[in-house]
């Protein structure tokens, strides 16, 4: 199959072929069912395989995401919808006193096969409590994986290595991911879950990034080329484990690091991937690391002053432009 | 009940009414975007339970909120500016739809995560405890807000040091597209009470003078020390949850009757796609407002252009809120990060 | 009952007791540290509900669990071990007195934040739905676990489901030092099941026989179908809530006669220092192996030198499991980096 | 006054003078009240302000932490005990959704005067469940403040501080120093509570490090002293905000960078610590700065395993050590 595809479909493609191959996999969450999912990715599901293996649930995350660790104990594969990640921290709990740390606890005598899917990031006027972003909190529990797609096939793909893999999976979606669209191609072998993707070739800066705000890095990228900055744009794909060779190959002929993230800057994503690359590549560093991140405010509800707080592909240029380049 | 009183809800009603179908409306030319949950069809469980209320009584609601702070008294054009998201607005912007706060109201605001104002409500009644003041806090939720743990651990709580707290039910039989008896194993909200040795009870949430004065009954009885009490009020909502849902789950012969979905009956190519508005709806069932105005016209304490007259000065108190909300400033980033952000203020870092 | 299974359950109980005061003993000895919670008096609740369990059932506990996996079959040396944090332990050393995993006996894990089993219970219990399997779940949890708020989020889905799931309570009237009349508004758990629909009852936890024959009964209704259940065992700790507590906030008068504590006439200078051993206490009050013991030498089913050789073999026994656990080599940080950390695992990142 | 004191004894007398001079403190927490306390740091408050100011709670952390929320709202000074951190996975709903964000989220019109307690970290074979660490979660948390105080004193005047702030204030207490002895003088003038403090001072390397791993730095100092290198030790005291002049001011003399945290080393607090300084002192680094940092594993019962789980003064010696000093 080859076909343009909305990120949302191909994550509804990945749940049905996921849960036509194995009757260990379920769906469950607040309107995944009857209603189809608020953002459609459950879509059709309820109509095809039933109430029972596409579960509505009552507004009780924590237990319903400790269903779905309790479920993966004894071979399910349970995929759970938290309704979007703001409600995550009703169920940290689960996530990461049970998911992430049974495994260990237990001396390796259970797996935890479970995905847990959420929908979010800073979207348009969702105001303080609907804009929540959790990267930093999960990648630093031991114990779990983290996938943040930022394409159709890449959704498409990571989300069936999800359900494949038998570690508990955090899967990060965009809200503004959603209707985006891009060729989903079932036929190209996909990469690892865990591998990075460089984007774009360059050769004057590295950009790291993941999730929407690579789409972002890219149109800067392409606005900076025509200054005759020539950005290397890496898409991370995974925040826990990241795939530090791809960066580190990268600094080595670019000697520039920029980081962009949605995140919260103080204490966010991007201050694990400046800390590790600079340990890891000091010498290799012509400048000082800049990170492009969202401002330590909760998200005020006003569309411009949203918009302000977080990094916008204006804000990436003009951090690009603050290193300076051989001429 | 007195003509005065009567009056004063129905124009309530009819403001609430009014203000969220302009809201809509203002939504869908683009004036701000977001979440939008409209009140529509409930307007007699805010009305009728706020109008009970003391000024010393304290409010705590969720993100289906402008009704009870218009109710409550926040101006309408400091509510519509917060929705367009300008600096005159309630919260100055920084709240919007689903967050306004009022504090000279003692309106302690409209929370987003389902299921938090049990803990803000039994905080504020636990200071009004410690302080052995005749207050009472009611606190808003929904059907669906039941079955969060903190619902639970807060009555658990509320019923033990008998906390001033009145718990309203608004019981719209919908958790977004989730009929009540899919998310609860008891549908009677009220009978879950009882795990707490609550005192609680139904009543019909279309009739806004039984609300009224049960309300009243119940704050009073709060207020000198009764201990916590839950009010579950029976309500249909006419629209959508939000202007991002066209509500197509319910079945049209639901939408009609109002009456509880038979989840086995109901198969998802059953349902209905062309939703009603609000005013179909209104026309053809148990609507709150009508039923109001009727006892009103029949008992003879409303004529025909007394309710004319409201209906216009209603109309023109929305459009000067629209006015306003639209001639009011944006915030600057400099307030946003000066005046509301603490990590910037260190003078308190004593 | 016949005789065997009272010799079996008897068994199992001074088992039990003998294997949590040596726990006890070798923690005062400083060959571990940590929590230690342990179970002297509550031995009715585990070995009743337990033997009544089949094979294929699952069960889900606490932190308080060493005397549940070793009732369920786990052997003393491989819980010893795991005390005692050794690469034999039924856990390899990684879990501790509180993590206690069995996979092959179904033994779900003992979980140390209060309020975890619930949700890993009914997700076992939606697993065993799904495959249409005559299977139970035993979730226990104690009277302090009733005001999480995942209780009342588990049981409404539970109920809404119909999970085959048994939830245990084991009430010792004790969240630590809080006594039951001062953290739950409502005092007989079993009766906040209601709230869900879900039908329950309460027993006398010291009458191992009444536990067992009612899990049964219980047990088998669940598995045909019969849906969730909740079972109430009223039952006391001898010792403190764990090995860090003397317990010196129970008046010696309870302690000597398990009732409750009444909230009023308790104040702090009345309480009774010297805290009394599992001995003393279980000759002063009801204990469930005195009962156990008495019930059966009355009805002519144990005599004198068959209970003298019980205890010797379990001396002998638990003496071979502190041995064992002495002798267990330490497990190396290359084991429990490579084995038990996914993170270094890269084989399965398809 | 000037006496030793234990640092358990330290807070609880910050607790008891705080309840003397202002009614409206009050404290909640598990077994707080006629227990007296976990690690007995509200011993005998119960019984000199009674069970409504000192309330001993069910086992209910995200509604009894709201209910702080909701006190504070109203102009009470609410001192929530959770009993500990582990248990706070289940209050971050309330504490980054309502504490943390009201006062924003109002537009002002609301303070949030509230003291979050929580005794946590690494101590002796808690196992996995006990043994969060939540720094790196909690410094992401616009709105929010967090006091890690070292010593009696600073226990002491932080608490003081943290319960006539305004704002939401984490307070975290590291379970291995309540039985540490200091000397409490209330005659001293306390530091601002978000300033840094040098302990040590030094000329060839910074370690910055905070709580009770201040402690073994401290060893780890004397050691290295004796070896010829001269280490600099600061103290953080708070992690949100950080006092990064202070920390700057010493890399300007040591250009070395040394950061020793409890926190999982992934995404953990001293990612921000290494960032920031990075970002903010490039030229002045002479070498690529060391994070000595928890192990990325949940923490394993075993004891030795545990030991080898978080940074040993072994560790910190080993660090200082692989830097090359000018000889
Ligand atoms: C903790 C949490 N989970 C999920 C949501 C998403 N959500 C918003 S409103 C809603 C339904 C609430 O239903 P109910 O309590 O009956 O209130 P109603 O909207 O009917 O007034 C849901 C699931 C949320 N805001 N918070
Ligand atoms: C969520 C959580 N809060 C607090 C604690 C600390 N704690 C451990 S056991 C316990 C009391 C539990 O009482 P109960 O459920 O009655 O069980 P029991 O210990 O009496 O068997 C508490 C408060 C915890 N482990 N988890
Ligand atoms: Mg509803
Ligand atoms: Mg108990």
């Amino acid at each position: 199959m080859r076909e343009e595809k909305n990120y949302w479909q191909a994550l509804n493609l990945a749940l049905d072929m996921a849960m036509a191959e194995d009757s260990s996999v379920f769906i469950l969450g607040e309107d995944v069912g009857l209603y189809g999912g608020t953002y459609r990715v459950t879509e059709g599901l309820y109509a095809k395989y039933g109430e029972e293996r596409v579960r509505d649930t009552p507004i009780s995350e924590n237990s319903f995401t400790g269903l779905g660790v309790g479920a993966a104990m004894v071979g399910m594969r349970p995929v759970v919808e938290i309704m979007t990640i703001n409600f995550a921290l009703l169920a940290l709990d689960a996530i990461i006193n049970m998911a992430a740390k049974i495994p260990f606890m237990s001396g390796g005598q259970y797996t935890i096969p479970l995905v847990v899917r959420m929908p979010g990031g800073v979207a348009k006027q969702l105001a303080a409590q609907h804009s929540q972003r959790l990267e930093h909190t999960l990648m630093n529990v031991p114990g779990l994986r983290i996938a943040v797609p930022s394409t159709p096939q890449d959704a498409y793909w990571q989300l069936r290595q999800a359900i494949n893999s038998n570690d508990p999976i955090i899967f990060l979606e965009h809200e503004l991911l959603y209707f985006t669209k891009g060729i989903l191609d079932s036929s190209i072998e996909p990469l690892p879950i865990h591998r990075a993707q460089v984007r774009r070739k360059g050769k004057h800066l590295t950009i790291i990034s993941y999730s929407r705000h690579v789409l972002l890095c890219l149109q800067a990228a392409e606005q900076l080329a025509k200054q005759g900055i020539d950005a290397e744009v890496i898409d991370l794909r995974s925040l826990k484990p990241i795939d530090w060779d791809t960066c580190a190959q990268s600094l080595q002929h670019t000697h520039r690091l920029l980081v962009v993230e949605e995140d919260c800057q103080f204490a966010g994503s991007g201050a694990e991937i400046v800390t590790h690359l600079t340990e890891r590549c000091f010498f290799e560093l012509d400048e000082a690391p800049i990170r492009v991140a969202g401002r330590d405010i909760p998200t005020p509800f006003n569309a411009q002053l949203e918009a302000a707080s977080i990094p916008q592909v204006a804000d990436i240029i003009a951090a690009a432009q603050r290193f300076r380049y051989p001429s | 009940m007195e003509r005065e009183q009567i009056h004063k809800m129905l124009r309530d009603m009819l403001r609430a009414r009014a203000f969220e179908e302009r809201a809509a409306e203002e939504y869908s030319k683009g004036n701000f975007t977001g979440f939008l949950h409209l009140y529509p069809g409930e307007e007699a469980v805010a009305v009728g339970v706020i109008h009970a209320a003391e000024p010393s009584d304290y409010i705590v609601t969720t993100y289906r909120e402008h009704v009870h702070a218009l109710v409550r008294g926040t101006p309408s054009k400091a509510i519509m500016a917060e929705l367009f998201g300008r600096r005159d607005g309630v919260c100055k912007g920084m709240g919007g739809s689903m967050h306004l706060f009022d504090a000279e109201r003692r309106f302690m605001g409209g929370y987003a995560i389902v299921g938090e104002t049990y803990p803000i409500a039994i905080g504020v009644g636990y200071a009004v405890m410690l302080r052995k003041l005749p207050e009472a806090v009611i606190c808003f939720f929904g059907d669906g807000a039941v079955n969060q743990g903190t619902f639970h651990e807060s009555l658990n709580m509320a019923a033990l040091w008998r906390l001033p707290v009145l718990f309203v039910c608004e019981n719209n039989h919908y958790q977004i597209g989730t009929e009540i008896h899919r998310h609860s194993a008891v549908t009677d909200v009220y009978k879950r009470a009882a795990a707490y040795n609550i005192p609680a009870e139904k009543i019909n949430g279309m009739d806004v003078l039984t609300v009224n004065r049960t309300t009243q009954r119940l704050l009073k009885q709060i207020r000198s020390g009764g201990g916590p009490y839950l009010l579950e009020l029976e309500t249909y909502r006419f629209r959508g949850h939000s202007m991002a849902d066209p509500g197509t789950y319910r079945p049209a012969v639901e939408v009609h009757s109002f009456t509880t979905q038979d989840p086995i009956s109901i198969a998802a190519h059953e349902i209905e796609l062309n939703y009603p508005t609000t005013d179909q709806i209104a026309e053809v069932g148990p609507d709150c407002i009508t039923l109001l105005t009727q006892h009103a016209q029949e008992k003879g304490q409303l004529i025909e252009q007394e309710l004319a007259l409201m209906k216009d000065d209603i109309a023109k108190e929305i459009d000067a809120a629209v006015d306003f909300a639209l001639q009011s400033p944006q915030p600057t980033l400099e307030e946003c990060l000066d005046d509301f952000n603490i990590n910037q203020r260190t003078e308190i870092l004593i």
